[in-house]
Parts: C-alpha cells; structure tokens; sequence
C-alpha cells in the first residue's frame, strides 16, 4: 500500500485532480460504450420484432382478402 | 485453403459461438482489470520523476496501444471481407470500429490529462498526440460512413474500404507527423522518455492491458452479435431468436 | 458469337478523357467556381490576421495550402456525382475496358479542370500573401505533384459517398484527415525553401505519394464504385 | 440443369433489399432467340433481377452465369457481350444528342459517323445538334435506345425500355427485338405494357410480391 491515508490516496501527492479526471473521464466512456451496445442490441431486436407483427398482420389480411374472393 | 473457414460463414453458428464466448470474455475481462487497476492506483511505486501522475499511465498506455491494434483488426476484418466475401468479416468490422473510437478518445484525454502536469498544458502538438488524434477522425469517418448506408451489408463493405485505405495512410500520417513534429519543435519539448519499468510497475501494467482487451473483446462480441442480427432479419433462425427474447 | 471489335484500353482512355473535358468545358462554373473559392478563401487570412508582411509571409505556405485542400475538396463532388444522377455511371462499369481506366480517366479529367488552374492563380495570391521570394519555385512544383495526390485520394470519398444523399460534410470528415501528409510535406518544402535550404527531399516524398496514390487509388475507386451503385 | 446452350443463366438467385426477401433461390435460363419478359407488381424485384443479371448488384445468394462461367470469372467477355439500359438513360445534357450516342458506339468500337444515321431511327432527326438538357425524357430514352440498332452484343436487358415513347417507336423496338432474336441474340426486359409481339416467341418470368 502506498497511502498512508484515504485523503492521501485521493489528493495523488497533489495531481489527484489529473489522475482522477483521467480515471473518471475512460470509465465514463467505458461505461457509455456499454450502454450503447447494449441499448442498440435490445433496439436491433425490438425492431426485427415490429417487423415480425407487421408481416404477420399483412399475411392474414391477405388470407382473408383471399377467403373472400373464393366465396364471393 | 479456407474450406475450414466454412461453418464460421454460418451466421447462425457464429452468433451462438459468440454468445458463449461473451461471458467468459466479460468475466476475465472484469476479474483483470479489479486486480490491475486496485494495484495500479494503491499499490504500484509512484515514479520518481512524475510522481503519482504516473498512475494515469496505467490506463493511457493500454488505451493508445489498443487504439492502434483494433484499427488495424478492423482493416484485416475489411480486408478478408472485401476479398474472399465473408460477409460475418464485414459485420465484425463494423462492430470494432465504435470500440476502437472510445478507446483512442480515452488515450487522448488521458494523454491530456496527464500533460497538464508534466508540461504545463492541456495539449501539445505532440507527435503521438497528433497521431492519435487523427486516428479518430479516421475512425469517426468509417463510423459516419457506415451509419450513411440504410442497407447494412453495403455500409458495411463501404465502411471496409475507407478502412483499408486508413490503415495504409496511418503509417504514411504518422511518420509525417512525426517528422512535422521534430521540425517545428526539435527538442524543446521533452516527450516522455520510455521509463524503465520496474516489475512492481510492469505487472500493474500488464493485468490492465489485457483486462482492457478483454474488455474490447466482450463489447465486440455484443455488437458483433447485434451487427448478425440486424443483417439476418428475415432469416426464420433469427425471428424465432427474437420471439423467444421478446415477450 | 458475333465478332466484336473493343476500343483498346487506350482509345477508352481518351474517349472518356475527351467526354470530361468536353462536359466541363461547356460548363464552366465547375471550373471558375472553385477557383473563386480559393482566391476568396486566401483573401480573407490577411482581413482576419492583420497586413504586416512578416505575419503573412510566415503564414502564406500553410494558408495557400489550405485553401487548395477547400478548393478541391469543394470540387470533388462533381467527379462522379452527375453521372450517378444521369445513370451514366452504371454504362460505364458496363463498359468491356476494366474500370480502373475509366475511374483514371475521369480522375485525370478532374485534375486539369480544378487542379491546373489552380497552379497558375497560385502565384498572384503568393504575391498578394508576401511569400518569400525565394519559396516561389517550390509552390509551384508541391502544387505541381501535391494537387493530383488530392484529386486520387478524393475520388475514393467521392466514389464511397456518391449514393448518400447528404455526402457533402461526410466526404470532407472521410477525405481531410487523409491530405495530412500532402500539406505537412508541402507546406515544409515551401518553408526550407524560403530558408534557402535544398527541399527535394519533401519533394521527393511527395512524389513517392503521387505515385502511391496513382497506382493504388483507381482500384479502391473502382471496388468503392461498384458499392456504391449496388 | 441449364442445357449447354444457354446464352445466360441465373443459379438459385436470392435477392435483399432492407430486410425484405424480394425473390429466393430464383432459377432461369435465357437462350440465344429468346425475348423474356420479367412480369410482376411494383416492388417485386424486376429491377434488382435485372441488375443482378447485368452484374451491376450482387445477389445475396447464388450466382449468374454466362456461358456456363460464373460471371465474376469474366466480367470483361460478359460485358463485351452485354447492353444494359436502365431506368436512368446515362445522357449528359452538356453534350448534344449525336456526341451522347457517338460516345457509346465508340465505346463498343463503332465509328462516331454511325450516330446520325442511328438517329434516323428513334425518329430524332433534326435533333443531332440540340444539347440534351434541351431535349424531353423521352427524346433521352430514345438517344439511349437509338444505339440498339447498331448493337451487334447479343444479350439486351432493358429495364422499361418503353417507358415515354410514342405508339411508333414501341413498334419500331418490337421489331428490332423480333430481328434481334431471330439473329440468335436474347433480349430480357420488364415493361408494363402488353407486347405487341407473336406469344409464342416471348417467355415470361413471374415475379410476386412476397410478404416474408
């Protein structure tokens, strides 16, 4: 351990501002990364879900439309 | 020669492949960089020259050295997608390219930081620095590119071309930076000199650097898996996927 | 078969060369209107920056450079764009000859509409600039070889961006940062020059680019092509 | 198995455009003499077949083959082979109507003299000197067609080649495209008219709509 205290350890000998934007800035962005990659995997999803309900609707329209022409 | 390649081509046997490596990837990911990073910032010997700004190394180095690879990852992707037509080479690229824009905006802020105290400013035009920061308009150029395409598989293939003539101009940039650099400025500005690293700063070091790559390694998986997905939309493999995921 | 007899690669060569030509020719915004730019461009550092000589003489290299880098980025958009619209460009990927003649073509095309005229306008804006007088000669020949390198590396953004259809701020953020090694060797060349020092050294880099690009680039124009109009 | 003679033939195409699957595993064969039409509804994918066929798109899936080569393997003989022309005429208004057609003969090694003449045929006499940008759509569809008449490539796509031209000319191309496959060559179009053409030398392609 090279601090003797946990205001030591936050002060970094004086350049604590430096070493903490540095570690605060790239876990920011690490975690925003994440975010995003999980957020666009879950929208990737979402959308080739809407396009299955679309499909299908169109589909069944198109039976009935074809069940009426047979009958009529 | 490639035949062996062939169930990899496979988008759906590549997805589950991938989804199995994910959690391990994340895992070892998470494991090395508590144990790198805590000894980084608590234990690692503060240098005698810099101090404990030297702890930002920890995170800067990897960062710069993982911007750098994964362009050039990315390129082998585009490239072997371009010539032998595998469409999953094109997909990973454009999953790497984001990963590697996060990380060289992480090694230019942290070089920023860090050369605040040592030379008393936010930036120089350092030649690394310079670098690197044209990396990243390289690397928004291919993300730009490959968000302009409405059609994935072409953004994709596009994306890789622009990504192959980057990586031969990188070391064409780099060494007329370089150059630049030592023209305007000679030896006024003292870089870092490479610091001898003792082993109590070397294995800090190394947990980080390959916590950090396993770390891209797990985000790219994810997006790879994402890139797969949205490319096979009308595949029956992926709606039943989506249907079992959605409910 | 029916015996067909193809133009060689040559005659293509000038066949496409002459239809470029010929179009910006009768249209001769495409080529006064960058040049406009440029002259406007260069003319606007000594209002922001101020008169004195020794600032602008420093300065001149950079900012002559600059502007060409606008100019032609400025140009490049009609490289392939019109024929995209007219349906021009598809004949021409169907054209026997392979497609790296045509895209050479075109590209050459291009270069002595935009990027000649701006070697001779050079000069006068040199003068207006304060440019050392001894740097002259070096202007010339890195505008000489460096704006061709332009024109190639452009055309594999145009080439790439043609199908978007807002590819205009796109084509300048994939295409800049790729100009970098071209003004820092021109600019530097200009600079020794002025110091009276032998500069063929950069010269020679940028010809080894030249070359480089003029090898490599149709084929990444042709591969980007053929993306494009997928 | 497409028999030895096939001019032209499509394997087991499969075509994607943004999600949707617009034809799958497509098999067809064109031969020497034969006058297709490619038939179906507005978004079912006769231009994407047609472009593939030309090598202008890759299919997701399969291949064309010419002459019994993949098409990749012999790009240039297929396209010395090939005249294309799509919904775009490919005419620059700068230049007049004869440079416009003189520049495509020339590329297919024909002398520039042969415009004017050509020009007789789409009815655009007189027109020879007037810029492009001068002219109407039509007056550029037929510029574009005007260069079949002296097209000695044996395989003709034509994606709506009728579109905005008169009763006269639609009559003129049907018995060019008559000539044409009696001389052994093949053309492949779409249009939305009926042909004028004896049925039996035409064969049609269906393409439908699909909803998956």
């Amino acid at each position: 351990m090279q601090f003797s205290s946990f205001a030591e350890f936050i002060d970094m000998g004086g350049y604590g501002f430096y070493v903490w934007l540095s570690f605060g800035m790239a876990t920011l962005l690490l975690v925003l990364l994440v975010m995003n990659s999980l957020v666009s995997n879950k929208q990737v999803k979402q959308r080739i879900a809407k396009q299955q309900a679309r499909q299908e609707k169109l589909k069944r329209a198109a039976k009935q439309q074809a069940q009426l022409s047979q009958s009529s | 020669m490639w035949k062996w390649l062939h169930p990899y081509a496979n988008p759906e046997i590549t997805y589950h492949f991938t989804g199995k490596l994910t959690p391990w990837f994340t895992w070892l990911s998470i494991i090395l960089l508590a144990i790198g990073l805590t000894w980084a910032l608590l234990f690692a010997p503060a240098d005698y020259q810099q101090g404990e700004s030297f702890r930002i190394f920890y995170i800067h180095v990897p960062a710069a050295i993982l911007s750098m690879s994964i362009y050039v990852g990315m390129a082998i992707a585009a490239f072997s997608g371009l010539v032998w037509q595998l469409k999953l080479a094109d997909a990973s690229a454009a999953a790497l390219a984001p990963v590697g824009a996060v990380f060289t905006a992480i090694a230019l802020i942290t070089g920023a930081a860090w050369g605040k105290p040592m030379w008393g400013t936010w930036w120089i035009w350092d030649a690394r620095l310079t670098s690197e920061l044209i990396l990243l308009f390289l690397y928004l150029g291919v993300i730009a590119l490959h968000n302009a395409f409405e059609d994935k598989a072409l953004a994709g293939k596009a994306a890789g071309i622009l990504a192959i003539v980057g990586v031969i101009n990188i070391p064409i940039i780099k060494y007329s930076v370089e150059w630049w650099n030592t023209l305007h400025q000679g030896a006024t500005v003292s870089k870092f000199g490479k610091p001898a690293m003792s082993a109590d700063m070397y294995w800090p070091f190394l947990f980080c650097f390959f916590g950090f790559a396993f770390f891209v390694a797990a985000v790219t998986c994810l997006r790879f898996k994402t890139e797969i997905l949205s490319r096979n939309s009308m595949r029956p493999w992926v709606k039943a996927l989506v249907k079992e995921e959605i409910k | 078969m029916m015996s067909i007899n193809i133009p060689s690669y040559r005659q293509a060569f000038m066949l496409m060369l002459k239809r470029d030509l010929t179009i910006a020719l009768r249209h001769k915004d495409d080529i006064f209107n960058p040049l406009l730019f440029f002259i406007i461009v260069v003319t606007l550092f000594p209002l922001g920056i101020g008169p004195e000589a020794s600032t602008l003489s420093r300065i001149a290299p950079g900012i002559i450079w600059v502007a060409a880098l606008l100019a032609t980025l400025l140009s490049l958009d009609r490289l392939f764009k019109a024929d995209f619209a007219d349906g021009s460009l598809e004949q021409m990927m169907l054209i026997p000859q392979p497609l790296f003649i045509i895209v050479l073509a075109k590209i050459i095309a291009h270069w002595l509409i935009t990027g000649l005229p701006l070697i001779f306008i050079a000069p006068v804006l040199a003068v207006l600039l304060h440019l050392n007088e001894n740097s002259y000669g070096a202007l010339m020949i890195t505008l000489l070889i460096g704006t061709p390198v332009l024109s190639f590396i452009g055309a594999i953004g145009v080439a790439l961006t043609v199908g978007i259809k807002k590819g205009g701020v796109l084509l300048s953020l994939i295409v800049l940062p790729l100009y970098i090694p071209v003004l820092i060797f021109a600019t530097s060349a200009i600079d020794t020059a002025a110091m009276n020092l032998p500069y063929s050294g950069q010269v020679a880099i940028i010809g080894a680019l030249f070359f480089t690009s003029f090898t490599l680039a149709p084929f990444a124009v042709s591969a980007a092509l053929k993306v494009s109009t997928n | 198995m497409p028999s030895s003679n096939a001019l032209l033939h499509a394997d087991k195409l499969t075509c994607i455009r943004e999600d949707r699957i617009l034809f799958e595993a497509l098999s067809c064969q064109f031969n020497q003499g034969d006058i297709v039409q490619i038939a179906g509804p507005n978004g079912a994918g006769k231009t994407s077949l047609l472009r593939i066929l030309a090598g202008l798109s890759q299919p997701f899936e399969g291949e064309v083959h010419f002459q019994n080569q993949p098409l990749h393997k012999n790009v240039e003989l297929y396209n010395q082979n090939l005249t294309y022309i799509g919904h775009l005429a490919g005419i620059k208004g700068e230049m007049t109507a004869q440079e416009n057609l003189a520049f495509y003969l020339a590329m297919q090694g024909l002398p520039p003299h042969a415009a004017e003449q050509t020009l007789e045929n789409v009815n655009l006499l007189g027109f020879e000197d007037a810029l492009a940008s001068h002219l109407s759509a039509g007056q550029h569809r037929r510029i574009a067609l005007a260069r079949l008449w002296q097209c000695q490539k044996p395989i003709w796509i034509l994606d709506e080649p009728f579109t905005a031209i008169d009763k006269q000319g639609v009559k003129n191309l049907e018995n060019l495209f008559v000539e044409h496959a009696k001389q052994g060559g093949c053309v492949i179009l779409t249009t939305h008219q009926d042909l004028a053409i004896d049925a039996q030398l035409v064969k049609t392609i269906e393409l439908e709509y699909q909803l998956v």
